[in-house]
């Protein structure tokens, strides 16, 4: 679903947190989003979720305001919020059954929980996971849901590369397979590259929108065009702007 | 057709034949109804389930909240008048504080049921003796409270019913007024009332219940040492506490009602010991404030008619 | 009233957006931001005085049909007269206001009193199996007993004076804030009472810097259930000897079944139990501003 | 007992580390764990008893030192005869057990009705600005009123049943289930209401997949306090016509000065609301085991 | 202080985290541990903060074993648990306060603030603060300490690039300048090189220690260094051993 985001403001009381943000993304995008630590970008996320209003501007999608959230759009928020009275399987579940009850897709929960490497956990409490393991069981709540716009919020921070890795493809596979709009906020420029068909980047507190650009990069993407030309260009304009 | 409910309330006074009646089965026996019994705490308590027309009958009670009642015009009426308290209950005080009449409770600290009988006999008392209601301590307490309040000095008198009023004196207390020196016409008693509307319907049924009462009176008298160990039980005493609890009292039969002493007959009823009695306790109410108005006619609030009929 | 409007909008999800569809017709841009429609906001406002309002009219109606006897429900004017009255020529040889203000420090002093032990117990309790253990079943056993029931020993031990009354409230009090406090410490999240560990603070500091806030929500729960026990222990207190205070005019008005004067007294002890539990709540508001984020 | 030991040992916190300092002497290499120390737990598996003995020797020390008369306080040995009395003989043309038996149905299904009428009122009042507005105050309002002050209303408008008695202890319990309620609402980490609003949960669906179980650990703490306070109302409720139950025991015997019996009901009333407390916690164990790790 | 890890097992119920480790660390060097996600380093560094006893085995400090948390060994979680009463900047000042209410050193904290990049967020409330910037507190609040041990979970895993550079750099002076133990684990095998003395790679559940390594450059580090070939062959070396 395309999504519309017309010169939005956000303040919390005296505080700037956003100024003026507008972009445009087609449906069955893939962006993502660069920014400074407290620049904005889980406000912006949470405003695309539906769970705050902007103080100013105009947030739409498929051409309809946002006023609340939507089974449509699926978020990975930054903190896992897991659920500790349910065991990590009905973490993941938790969607499908908020859907309908009886027809859960079992199958697809257990798959992505082998996905995620967290076979032998279903029936632990979420309270018995590491940092990482809570975090992959909030990305697969979220995946298992098959949104049509899927809004992460620096989804993969605490885990180990080898385990990102995995991570990304499966994303990119699944993503190819049910071609959502994603909105993916990571602080790795890398990732950040490598994932998006567009990268925008923000400028420090108020956010503004520093640098919109299309990754000049072909599908499927691998780990060697980190080293592409292209790549570094862009990689080096990212980070211009981030080291200002 | 189907038997008509009679519930009969009843307070915990300590042996007497009503106790009796209720262990034998009297009422169920006697009455051709569906008879429940219901134990009520205090007598104000009864008095909202009769108002809410839960009760027919109210056995045990004391005059001040049936009077309350009746100056309400809750339609209730006394048919029958259980017992005069005479040796059961009076004024106990602590020997040595010099305490010798009842003038000398002026400044003294008493301990009183507010608002039982009690209010009303030292209001009698005091008068009596020519010392203001408000010149004496009155200290609000439940009877097993002022037996603690004794033992730890914390009263110099107590006026009170038994099995308390006994108490006391067992704690060495001693006794500066019985209710037997109350005139019958100001007195403490335990009356039995009914709902009026209801017993103007089931006048046979009212009679019967006063009949089962009576059967109690002529038990007790006539086997006394069966009675006695009935009601011991019942009140959950000692045979001996049981003994002396009832000799403190003045039993009335049937046929006592009708007399002058007690409900009267005809147009004595105005003037009988019991009406007098609500009148008497109608204005030592209405003059501490218990009470707003006088009730409008005391003697329609008296009914000896089914005891005349139950003789 | 204005006070507790603005608490609730305070106590609120801070994140919450309108529940009602927002009204997004005229969209020239940038457009006027959705907010909370007003309309609700209005009904709600006058919520609290419109359900009164329909009580007070209820009640007078079901008296007027006589549906119950007067002695049993009077009528709302009776009730006023009965107000007016009490206020005027007082009852029982002193004003209304003398049993308000006497009653009050009785609650007032017993509820303080229960808090100053009970925070301290319950934090012990929480953190000492060994302390638990021994107060433990002492607690549980004294709760469920009636107060009624336990009026003898307070006479013997402590007389007939204010201290047995202020002892029953107290009584009857704690263990409701202790059990708050101990169930506010049993939820402190771990991860809280790690950090301090490991920033070296030693457990007297644990319990005062981190138990404490942490359990603090639910202390203040508990005081807010404990405020409405203390009051209902008020008439128990007040059989105690007492010739003053709203539990003895209740009790004593009730015996003479002067139902108006009792329903006087009722509006009282639930006007002001009504207005201290506001009075908590915003001690609680400024106490606990982070409820629901943490 | 064994049941309560249990209780806490899984209630501490997972992760404390024994205060006491480690035995670590012999140091042969890999030496054994240092484990919580043995000594402590010993002292704290027999506080309990310890404490409940030391208790009635007291007891018995006081009585038999006559300090206080024994109209206030008789020795042990007479309310064990007490009892012994009431089991065999009974009180009153029954047996204790029927005492008991008919007391405990009042208050659980009092209590339950509380439960079940509590706590989805107090869900929607917390989650609804417009309910929490219509019923607040009427909720404040009854709360500090003393169920003795309500019993003639009872009485009339439901007569002298069973039904009043069990209202009675329903109104004084309800309260505290509901204000527990909504305490619980209100603490929910909004990052648990986000996350469910955008799985596409249904208000509903929050409230029962998501509020609820936040909740949970403070209405379980509401629960424990609440079934204290449905006992304190056992007494006023058995007031209204009774002529059974353990409220009525210790009423009737009150009054004919039998101390003994009523301590007896006392010891009854506070064994059986230590029970319900012990079984609620064995509830609240199964039902909230995160709690303190959320 | 000098650390010992000594054949260290910890299970949870069935599940072995832990498996034999072993590890000497010498006063005054910076240890980084990497690993994959759920295979027990935090339970590792719980277990030398004193929060956890080992299953078996021995860990002790400065010869005597590790019994409790103490005052010379300061955590850093993977979660920031901030205490939501407390101002940012009380938040920070709080194992000071611990340690005597009286002299907490202001400007310290102040300083920290600074470069920390939270100036102006003084008086704000933990719950107003982006992941990012809590993150930081939690960092600042244990740095503040000037602790001889250093414990710390992944501190730099919600931060963007280029605060992350300053935050390396800053621990790097302070630890010059203080001179602490510090045990870092991190997920970013770049940082995890450059800001060690040692490097410690974990193998999978159940953790055993697989690889461990002086690293073999000089200090001070720059970021140029990620291109010797030391530094490389290094990292080779560990993403093996993660890839397994
Ligand atoms: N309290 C507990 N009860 C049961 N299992 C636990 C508990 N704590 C941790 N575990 C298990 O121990 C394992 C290691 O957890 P740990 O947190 O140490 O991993 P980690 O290496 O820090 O991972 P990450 O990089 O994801 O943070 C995990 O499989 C986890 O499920
Ligand atoms: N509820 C709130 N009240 C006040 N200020 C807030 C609130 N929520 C966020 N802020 C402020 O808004 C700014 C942006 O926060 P946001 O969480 O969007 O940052 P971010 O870009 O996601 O940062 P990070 O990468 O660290 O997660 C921060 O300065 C934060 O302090
Ligand atoms: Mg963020
Ligand atoms: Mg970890």
């Amino acid at each position: 679903m395309p999504i519309l985001v017309d010169r939005v403001c956000k303040d919390f009381g005296p505080l700037r947190v956003l100024d003026d943000v507008s972009l445009t993304i087609e449906d069955a995008t893939f962006v993502t989003i660069l920014g400074s630590s407290g620049c904005g970008k889980s406000t912006l996320l949470n405003m695309l979720a539906g769970l705050t209003p902007p103080s100013a501007g105009r947030l739409t999608l498929d051409g309809s305001n946002v006023t609340r959230p939507g089974p449509d759009r699926v978020v990975v928020f930054q903190q896992a919020g897991l659920y500790p009275w349910l065991s990590l399987r009905d973490n993941i579940a938790f969607g499908l059954r908020m859907k309908s009850a009886r027809s859960i897709d079992w199958a697809r929960v257990d798959e992505l929980i082998e996905v995620m490497g967290l076979k032998g956990f279903e029936n632990h409490r979420t309270y018995e996971l590491s940092g990482g393991m809570q975090q992959r069981v909030a990305i697969a709540r979220a995946l298992v849901m098959r949104p049509r716009v899927l809004l992460m919020d620096e989804p993969f921070g605490a885990l180990d590369a080898q385990t990102r890795h995995t991570m990304q493809q499966f994303l990119l596979g699944l993503w190819e397979r049910i071609r959502a709009t994603v909105v993916f906020i990571t602080h790795d420029i890398d990732e950040a590259i490598l994932l998006g068909d567009r990268l925008i980047v923000m400028s420090a507190r108020p956010g503004r929108v520093a640098l919109e650009r299309v990754v000049p990069l072909a599908r499927p993407r691998h780990w060697d065009m980190t080293l592409d030309p292209e790549f570094l260009d862009l990689k080096r304009q990212a980070m211009a702007i981030l080291a200002a | 057709a189907a038997k008509p409910r009679v519930v009969i309330g009843y307070e915990n006074n300590g042996a007497d034949p009503y106790m009796v009646t209720q262990s034998l089965g009297l009422f169920q026996k006697t009455i051709p109804a569906n008879v429940t019994l219901k134990f009520f705490a205090s007598g104000p308590a009864a008095m909202s389930a009769l108002a809410s027309n839960s009760l027919q009958f109210m056995c045990g009670l004391g005059v001040p909240p049936f009077v309350a009642g009746i100056s309400q015009g809750l339609p209730l009426a006394i048919v029958f008048n259980q017992e005069r308290y005479t040796t059961a209950a009076g004024i106990v005080v602590r020997p040595g504080k010099g305490i010798k009449t009842v003038a000398d409770l002026k400044g003294r600290k008493i301990a009183i049921a507010e608002g039982s009988q009690s209010s009303f006999e030292l209001a009698t008392f005091l008068a009596e003796a020519g010392v203001p209601f408000g010149s004496v301590r009155q200290l609000n307490m439940s009877p097993p409270e002022m037996r603690v309040a004794w033992t730890t000095k914390s009263i110099d008198a107590a006026i009170v019913w038994d099995p308390v009023f006994d108490a006391l004196r067992g704690l060495g207390g001693r006794v500066l007024k019985t209710d037997a020196e109350l005139p019958p016409d100001a007195s403490s008693y335990n009356i039995c009332i009914a709902d009026t509307k209801w017993v103007a319907a089931h006048p046979k049924l009212a009679t019967d219940f006063v009949r089962a009462l009576d059967q109690g009176v002529t038990y007790t008298k006539q086997h006394p040492k069966k009675a006695l160990a009935i009601m011991a039980k019942a009140a959950g005493v000692t045979l001996p506490v049981a003994k002396s609890e009832l000799a403190g009292y003045q039993i009335f039969s049937a046929k006592d009602q009708t007399t002058q002493n007690v409900l009267g007959s005809g147009s004595n009823v105005a003037n009988s010991a019991t009406t007098k009695t609500l009148e008497n306790t109608a204005k030592v109410l209405l003059k501490i404030g218990r009470i707003t108005s006088l009730p409008k006619n005391p003697a329609e609030a008296v009914e000896p008619r089914f005891a005349a009929a139950a003789q | 009233m204005q006070e507790e409007i603005i608490v609730q909008e305070n106590t609120a999800p801070a994140d919450a957006l309108p529940e009602a569809p927002a009204p997004a017709l005229g969209a020239d841009r940038p457009p006027p931001v959705a907010q909370f429609p007003l309309r609700w906001r209005h009904v709600s406002r006058f919520a609290t005085a419109t359900a009164l309002c329909v009580a007070l009219v209820l009640w007078e109606l079901v008296s007027v049909l006589h549906i119950f006897p007067p002695v049993a429900l009077p009528s709302p004017v009776a009730v006023w007269h009965a107000l007016v009255l009490l206020l005027v020529q007082g009852y029982g040889g002193h004003s209304l206001l003398d049993d308000i203000w006497i009653s009050s420090v009785r609650i007032a002093i017993g509820f303080i009193g229960a808090i100053v032990l009970g925070v301290p117990t319950g934090l012990l309790m929480a953190r000492s199996d060994l302390i638990f253990r021994i107060i433990d079943p002492f607690l549980q056993f004294v709760r469920p007993v009636p107060p009624l029931a336990y009026i003898p020993l307070l006479v013997v031990w402590f007389g007939i004076g204010e201290l047995p009354k202020i002892l029953l409230i107290l009584i009857g009090t704690v263990p409701v804030i202790i059990i708050g406090t101990i169930s506010g410490v049993r939820g402190t999240p771990s991860l809280r009472l790690s950090v301090a560990r490991t920033l070296g603070a030693s457990e007297s500091q644990i319990f005062r810097y981190v138990i404490l806030p942490s359990a603090l929500p639910e202390i203040f729960t508990a005081m807010r259930v404990g405020i409405g026990v203390a009051w209902t222990c008020l008439v128990a207190a007040e059989l105690i000897a007492a010739d003053q205070g709203l539990g003895w005019l209740v009790q004593y008005a009730g015996q003479a079944l002067q139902v108006s004067i009792v329903i006087v007294g009722i509006i009282v002890i639930g006007v002001i139990g009504y207005a201290m539990e506001l009075l908590i709540r915003v001690f609680e508001r400024r106490a606990v501003p982070w409820r629901g984020h943490a």
